[in-house]
């Protein structure tokens, strides 16, 4: 088993004749994903590398191939309205690469989802990936190894880096979902920590978080409650000022609140190992497991 | 992005929300004369930075006539605020208030729904009020399938009004408050004090509204309203060049691939005994050209002594960021030395570029992130 | 039992104070229905009629009565409005009798109700009476008679005239709900036939539907497949012209659908008595019960 | 209330949907003008009546010259179209037409949303192409919490065009059309055809816009539009006094309230031998004034014979009918003979009034319908 995709996953690409979408395609087939699918309006009919389908709609390509999950490289400005139709298609998991949602096209996209029961990972986000089964999104599959270490994170890169330090030094991932750094996510730490919770196939998890908001704090009060595997936790953003937007849209402290140690002391309280750097991760994984 | 009080109330007024006149000048003589032109009562001579607390750093001065509205002018002009050199004061008629309160609107990352707050304790720092007297605030998520429905506006205007009438007034205001933050794509709007005058009547008399940057590529007009000369122009200069930065006190200049790593690198940085000198994210698609700007941004800064390169490639290519830098310190020599660690995407091919120039290449954050405070320190 | 309304019906009345609904609350509270309270923003604290409690919001009623039905009697302009409050102060039923709400105001007002769960009957509509229990609307109570035939209409007075013919030859009423004459309606005829047929106080039931729409015809299929009691139907409109509104909003012949002919063929094909005019109905009636 | 093309194309414009120029003309001399002003080539002269048909009834022809638009204006003005008279001319460029499409709203009883209609055989009666191919119409029912989704008008608009330029235009202005449904509180609105001219572009060549009367009180400017001339002065009268007034062909003029009952007074009318002279309904919160414009619109009809009364006082108080019939007959003495039925609120009172200015009151629908049938066929 593993968390939201694995072999039975059939990808769509939307965006997939765009320079990002192009690249991470080829990256995606190279690595195994089953990509059916791909969407550029008025490309429908051609094929994507001679080998996938392209279609004019989402529609049209899950009817034709039965696409059960999606996958967003478009440009920002047509972002949201990607999501709206991946889910009017009945897609059920739906991952938006894409970076630059304005928050306020979310609040309306977040509730059509909801109507439909549909997932969204994202967006701005780096997908997922479950390494030997499949991979959505941009996280390179090289760094990945399987195993039993479920990973979920607010970042990109930084995530690699502890993915990286994982898999070199012999902890295997399960999944490693980048839930992304904007305000409005589809999913967030405690949905990623509730699948890795329930599945069999995960013993540890560690969760990169950072600072702004207070889904971290949420998250630690969901691990002392209902989480019996251990969690290993991080916090990006020691060293940020007040009231900047560090990159991310979400990553700001308002005030007093958000602040990398709020939420450090958060970790702690719910018993989850702090790290102190990434290094940090494997002997305080191994310590655990 | 975040927009000056007059700014914020040009936009109310457009939405047909009852802002008091009042207009904005940049010498004494325009103050002098928009407070003539504003008639015989007193005004007040408001300084136009982003910034909170300007009235207790002086920044906000009553003044009886245009004489005395010129001479507060010509204080507020060019005083620093919270490290914000004034540029403008807005002039306007003082109001004769009866009553004031709050009502603002965020977008709530916990309900995911724009959030409507109101308070009848107005006119004074709401964070504050959130902090002490939480009860004094009343909330309402709205559903943005259905926008502000009038009732609820009504029922959160009976919260500030005992007069049907004025909490008419005051619910329609809500609504346009809606209309509006959604209209210029907000992150913030609030109206603060929105006061009650002696003869009965509701306005906003001050107004603060933020920006989503995400929202500024589709809205041209919004985006014209950016005032660079109140922000630092390093910032500007990284802006331009589509990158985040965002200027620190450190000596240990960073330049990294992904604003979570960003982060992580600076803190790094101090868990070795460093300082970052700034925060610089050269965001995910790279190209050469933004590798360049990056370094032009961050050698621009004398108080860099040492500057690090972190770089774990996916979108961004190890290769790209490698001939950016070969390109940048062809152009222009670097003063300091500089530690580059990149691994991931086309890392290789990077190596194989940064080799042929003379660079040597790290692979490991902790090591990359010891050399450069280490050398910062020895420089 | 009855349908929708009983002896446990507790009303609050939006527009308690103005012309019609100081009226009809008179006479609602005159035939027994309990009304708890009233709602007139600004006049929160007063006494209607030195008994009812009048409230600034339906919010502050619900919460200080437990009303638990709303009927509605603002000016059209802030109907749809009062509409949203009620259902938003979680009142399950409300009866909307203001006429002249906005088609487009309709379609948002249907699934900020449904999103809820809570039943509309109407806009334009007399409400609904069950004779000797409850009145809830303006359907005279003194035509009315307690009894066991169920009675839904799209028309008001016309109903009035229906129930009179019934009341004076001796067939009292389960339940009269007049469902409004508006194109978009809460409660249509489907869901008052199957409340009647599931109503073991309701042995017959008379629908009076008129031109415009299909509402008809698809009540028809449902009394075919899904009805046992006995139902006889009328069809107000066979001399109106096509393409004129006749009042009513939703009562208007569009090409060369939704006429009274086309109805009453519907009925008759699903086993419906058709009444050629108001006094066949309780000939009709007698036949069949 | 429907609008006629010129207003509908200007509400379009308005919204920023492509629309090609023309001008209204009420004479031939200004039909000439626009023609001219509409520089050297062909334009198209339209009819501007509230009918379709206009082109079978000859109220559309093209005009190759200034000279030949004035000659058709001077046909086509003063003209009936379907007991329309013609006062006003569109005259527009002839378009230079690749294809003709179809796109309307109207709002759905069954889905009680609004659906959005396409089809690619436009030009004609889209009624037509319903009922013989109905699968060239393509529908959409739109959730109105949301709007007409970008991606929902293009994978409309691939219907209709396989170029994407010419789909990405065409979703653009179902999106506009849809803001402008809800923006003037239509009914329906449709443009037809909408079309692709030889150089590729995508326009709207005909509009048609019908309002919901409810919402006119809210919208003066939509109410404004409303063109009293095209429509019969009875039923103006009927509309500012406050009543619901149709015109028809028979003999006994009727007086009901409420829609449903004067439906079926009219069925009964006919039932019993009659014909009824009009639909008429007071409505519900009744007052004497309506009952006296009310009388005063039935006897303007020189065919009605016999006026027939049918009141089921519910909000209606018969009291309220009574004084007004009185208070009418005071007034101008009737020359047709009144047939009264009363019956339900303050009916006791009514029967009272009537008594004492000596008419009579019935109180059963079948006696007093077939009296006043009777009265009519022996005036």
């Amino acid at each position: 088993m593993s968390v939201f995709i694995d072999q039975q996953t059939r990808l769509v690409v939307q965006g997939i004749t765009g320079r990002d979408g192009s690249f991470h395609t080829r990256q995606m087939i190279g690595y195994g994903t089953k990509v059916v699918a791909g969407v550029t309006p008025g490309k429908g009919g051609q094929l994507f590398d001679s080998v996938v389908p392209v279609f004019d709609t989402v529609a049209d390509a899950v009817r034709e191939t039965q696409a059960n999950t999606a996958v967003i490289y478009v440009p920002a400005a047509v972002a949201a309205s990607a999501i709206f139709e991946a889910a009017d298609a009945g897609v059920p998991l739906i991952v938006c690469i894409t970076e630059g949602i304005a928050v306020l096209d979310m609040t309306r996209v977040l509730p059509y989802l909801h109507e439909r029961g549909a997932r969204l990972i994202g967006p701005n986000c780096p997908g997922l990936i479950s390494p030997a089964r499949s991979k959505v999104g941009i996280i390179p599959g090289n760094i990945c190894r399987p195993g039993r270490v479920g990973v979920v994170s607010r970042s990109g890169t930084l995530t690699y880096e502890i993915v990286h330090q994982l898999s070199t030094q012999g902890l295997g991932q399960s999944t490693c979902v980048g839930i992304g750094g904007d305000p409005l996510i589809g999913t967030n730490f405690i949905h990623c920590l509730s699948a890795f919770q329930a599945d069999t196939e995960t013993d540890a998890v560690v969760m990169i978080g950072e600072i702004g908001g207070t889904d971290e704090q949420q998250a630690a009060d969901f691990v002392q409650q209902a989480m019996t595997k251990p969690v290993i936790g991080f916090i990006a953003g020691q060293t940020a000022p007040p009231g900047r937007r560090m990159g991310h849209a979400g990553a700001i402290i308002s005030g007093s609140s958000g602040t990398a140690a709020e939420k450090m002391a958060a970790f702690a309280r719910a018993g989850i190992a702090v790290m102190k750097r990434p290094a940090d991760v494997v002997p305080l994984l191994k310590e655990r497991l | 992005m975040n927009l000056h009080e007059y700014q914020a109330r040009d936009i109310l007024r457009r939405h047909g929300i009852p802002v008091p006149p009042g207009e904005v000048a940049t010498t004494t003589d325009e103050a002098r004369a928009i407070a003539a032109r504003l008639g015989p009562g007193p005004v007040v001579v408001k300084a136009q930075v982003h910034a909170g607390g300007r009235g207790k750093a002086g920044g906000v001065k009553l003044a009886a006539n245009p004489a005395e509205a010129a001479a507060h002018a010509a204080k507020i002009l060019g005083m620093t605020i919270k490290g914000f050199t004034v540029r403008r004061v807005l002039v306007a008629p003082a109001a004769d208030i009866a009553s004031e309160s709050y009502v603002g609107i965020i977008v709530d990352r916990t309900s995911q729904r724009p959030v409507l707050m109101v308070s009848a304790a107005g006119g004074i720092d709401i964070e504050e009020v959130a902090a002490r007297t939480p009860e004094k605030i009343h909330r309402l998520a709205v559903d943005p399938r259905y926008g502000l429905l009038a009732h609820q506006a009504l029922g959160l205007a009976l919260k500030l009004h005992r007069d049907i009438a004025q909490a008419r007034a005051t619910a329609d205001i809500m609504q346009r408050l809606y209309a509006a933050f959604y209209a210029v794509g907000a992150s913030l709007a609030e109206i603060n004090p929105l006061v009650t005058t002696r003869d009965g009547a509701v306005a906003a008399l001050d107004a603060k509204i933020v920006i989503d940057d995400n929202e500024l590529d589709r809205r041209p007009e919004i985006a014209a309203l950016r005032d660079t000369s109140a922000e630092a122009p390093s910032e500007v200069a990284a802006r331009e060049a589509g990158l985040t930065f965002i200027k620190l006190d450190g000596a240990v200049g960073c330049c990294v691939n992904g604003a979570g790593l960003a982060m992580a690198t600076m803190d790094l940085v101090k868990y070795y005994g460093g300082a970052p000198a700034n925060f610089l994210d050269i965001g995910g698609s790279s190209n050469p050209q933004k590798v360049v700007s990056a370094l032009q941004i961050i050698t621009a800064d004398a108080s860099v002594r040492a500057i690090l390169f972190n770089i774990f490639g996916g979108i961004t290519r190890c290769d790209d960021v490698a001939t950016g830098i070969v390109q940048a310190t062809r152009a222009f020599p670097l003063q300091v030395p500089l530690v580059i660690r990149l691994t991931g995407t086309n890392e290789e091919l990077a190596v194989q570029i940064l080799t042929q120039a003379g660079f040597p290449a790290l692979t490991d954050m902790d090591e990359a992130v010891k050399q450069a405070v280490a050398q910062a320190k020895a420089a």
